[in-house]
């Protein structure tokens, strides 16, 4: 089994690239992969808590959270990016990390496969 | 003891979108990310502008001045104070009109001693096959 | 009709903006639309530029990306925010933003 | 003195797309124009309270709180789309309303013209 | 009593941006503004859809099952259910070998009365002279 | 190298993929890159599927968007999220999204 790091650096609803990402790393993970996952720029609006579910918008909540169970899933927000849009501590989801962009370069070294999905 | 070796490829236009300069800032916290790692382990980062992404290096952005925010001529410029290897493409200058006169190529101004290179796209390609990484924005 | 566009992009939207017809027709280069008025592709102006219209490019927004209105192509006027804002209001009927 | 009424549905940070709305409304209401400033999509990052300001990213709270206080700037933000982002009324900042999606068609009822800012 | 006339013109492509999603969300919210108004006084919204826009009424979209989210082509049938005029560019159809076959054409099976029109872009065009204000997407 | 591609638009990118060099390449349509394998404009389809290379295109994306595997080029396959799983671990050394 190996290891994947995923960054994302797109939005939450309506940029279904956000989802893909989700998407991605959830068959990973049931495939027995270790997955880190890097939220930074837009895509830490996912790390916002008390998000309301409606049906015209995907809603990637309670997939992480099943993922987190597994132990083999990391989900770290960048601090900064998540400071400047008004997202605190108190804010982070449970299970989320909070940490600088050199988390993101960190989790490269021992990955197997980097997804780096930059734009919005 | 090893080395992993990111290569950022930044292909995108600056400031529509977060792509470029997040590629940017990224690459440049390579540079404090031995404290996650065990001792003599390394990420090494380096920077590759093809396509519209060589207009994120144009001198004189003045973003400040304008919208309060730094601008990506000087994240670029950081990037070179910090050692990072800078890559340019040749072929993509030379279609849009553009120079090295044209182009942050040096950190000297901040005492910064490496010089960015204007390449080939060959050159940019091995680049991308000795990588251990990928990361395009 | 007296139409003013809001360009905004450079790679895309020239589909849509080839078709649009309006007695007065005014383009305003906005955010990366203003690499039409300041980059030649191979030597070449972009070929926006060749439709009649009237030009604008807004200061602020090509200064952001390192250019200055020298580098402008000679069809296209520098404006700023305000000019902008009067231009809406007073030159044309309906904006649009692509 | 005219009403100009803008729609915006894109993102904050890195986006200068909602930079340029901010500014154009700003130089509208300091030529004596009333503007009224609509949020949708992911345009709702903006109405939220606590957001700090760092140099790499643009920071327009305080430009807007100089509009609201002119009288002549109605700032209101997408119900739905704030709540689907975890943005609850309590996120809110000071001078925001929020209202369902037929505020901003109504809008345009009175005004001179629209500027419907539609993409990311 | 007036009534402000509001075209929407659909020219994105759906799903990757929310852009086209919002248009016919705030096309279709035209039916409850009358709350905001004075008696009789209305806003009247249209839809054209053109370039790649079209592709956001393709019959069949499986966003629900895939995604969890409800699809463009349900909200396209709302405009209908909800007597708003939908016209589509027939020169973007033929240019992607598209037909009304392929397209939410109607809301029939909701009880909708409205269809939508396959029209030249010159009538795409007169639409928009005719609106009062344009809302490009 | 062995490089997969994931191919993330329609209207962007192609101009970097034209220049992307592999032993080994994998391009694998996702998001609005479906539609690369699924729309002819002009009856002609995406000039990207000449290109020397193994093509995928992902279920759930071009299903979301209202086509079925029968409306895939000859040379592009149906995959799902599990099998460009395996494709990045076992098929390529590398990765990227444009």
């Amino acid at each position: 089994m190996g290891k994947l790091t995923i960054g994302t650096f797109s939005s939450l609803v309506g940029s279904l690239s956000l989802d893909f990402s989700v998407k991605l790393a959830e068959a990973a993970v049931k495939k027995g992969h270790k997955v880190d996952f890097w939220m930074s720029g837009n895509a830490t609006m996912l790390a916002k808590k008390g998000q309301k579910a409606f049906k015209d918008y995907s809603y990637l909540s309670k997939t992480i959270q099943e993922m987190i169970a597994t132990g083999n899933f990391n989900i770290t927000a960048c601090e900064a990016c998540a400071e400047a849009r008004g997202y605190h501590k108190e804010d982070c989801p449970d299970g989320f990390l909070r940490k600088s962009m050199d988390w993101y370069l960190a989790s490269t070294f021992e990955a197997d496969r980097v997804l780096h999905i930059g734009g919005d | 003891m090893a080395t992993k070796k990111l290569a950022f490829v930044v292909r995108s236009l600056p400031y529509k979108t977060e792509a470029s300069r997040l590629a940017l800032t990224h690459a440049i916290s390579s540079q404090t990310v031995e404290i996650y790692l065990n001792d003599g382990d390394l990420v090494e980062a380096s920077v590759s502008y093809v396509s519209d992404g060589v207009f994120n290096i144009l001198k004189n952005q003045q973003g400040g001045k304008h919208y309060g925010i730094t601008t990506n001529e000087g994240h670029a410029k950081n990037t070179l104070l910090l050692d990072l290897k800078v890559l340019i493409c040749k072929e993509d200058l030379d279609k849009f009109g553009l120079t090295g006169e044209n182009l942050v190529m040096d950190a000297d101004d901040l005492g910064g001693d490496m010089k960015a290179n204007i390449v080939p796209y060959s050159e940019i390609q091995k680049e991308m096959e000795t990588a251990d990484h990928l990361l395009f924005c | 009709m007296k139409l003013a566009v809001l360009m905004s992009d450079y790679r895309t939207g020239a589909d849509v903006l080839e078709r649009l017809s309006a007695e007065k027709l005014g383009i305003i280069l906005v955010g990366n639309g203003v690499y039409h008025a300041t980059v030649k592709e191979g030597g070449k102006a972009c070929p926006i530029l060749d439709r009649k219209a009237d030009f604008y490019a807004l200061t602020e927004d090509f200064e952001t990306r390192g250019f200055t209105a020298a580098n402008l192509d000679s069809r296209v006027k520098a404006v700023n925010y305000g000019d902008v804002v009067d231009l809406i209001f007073n030159d044309y009927e309906k904006v649009i933003w692509l």
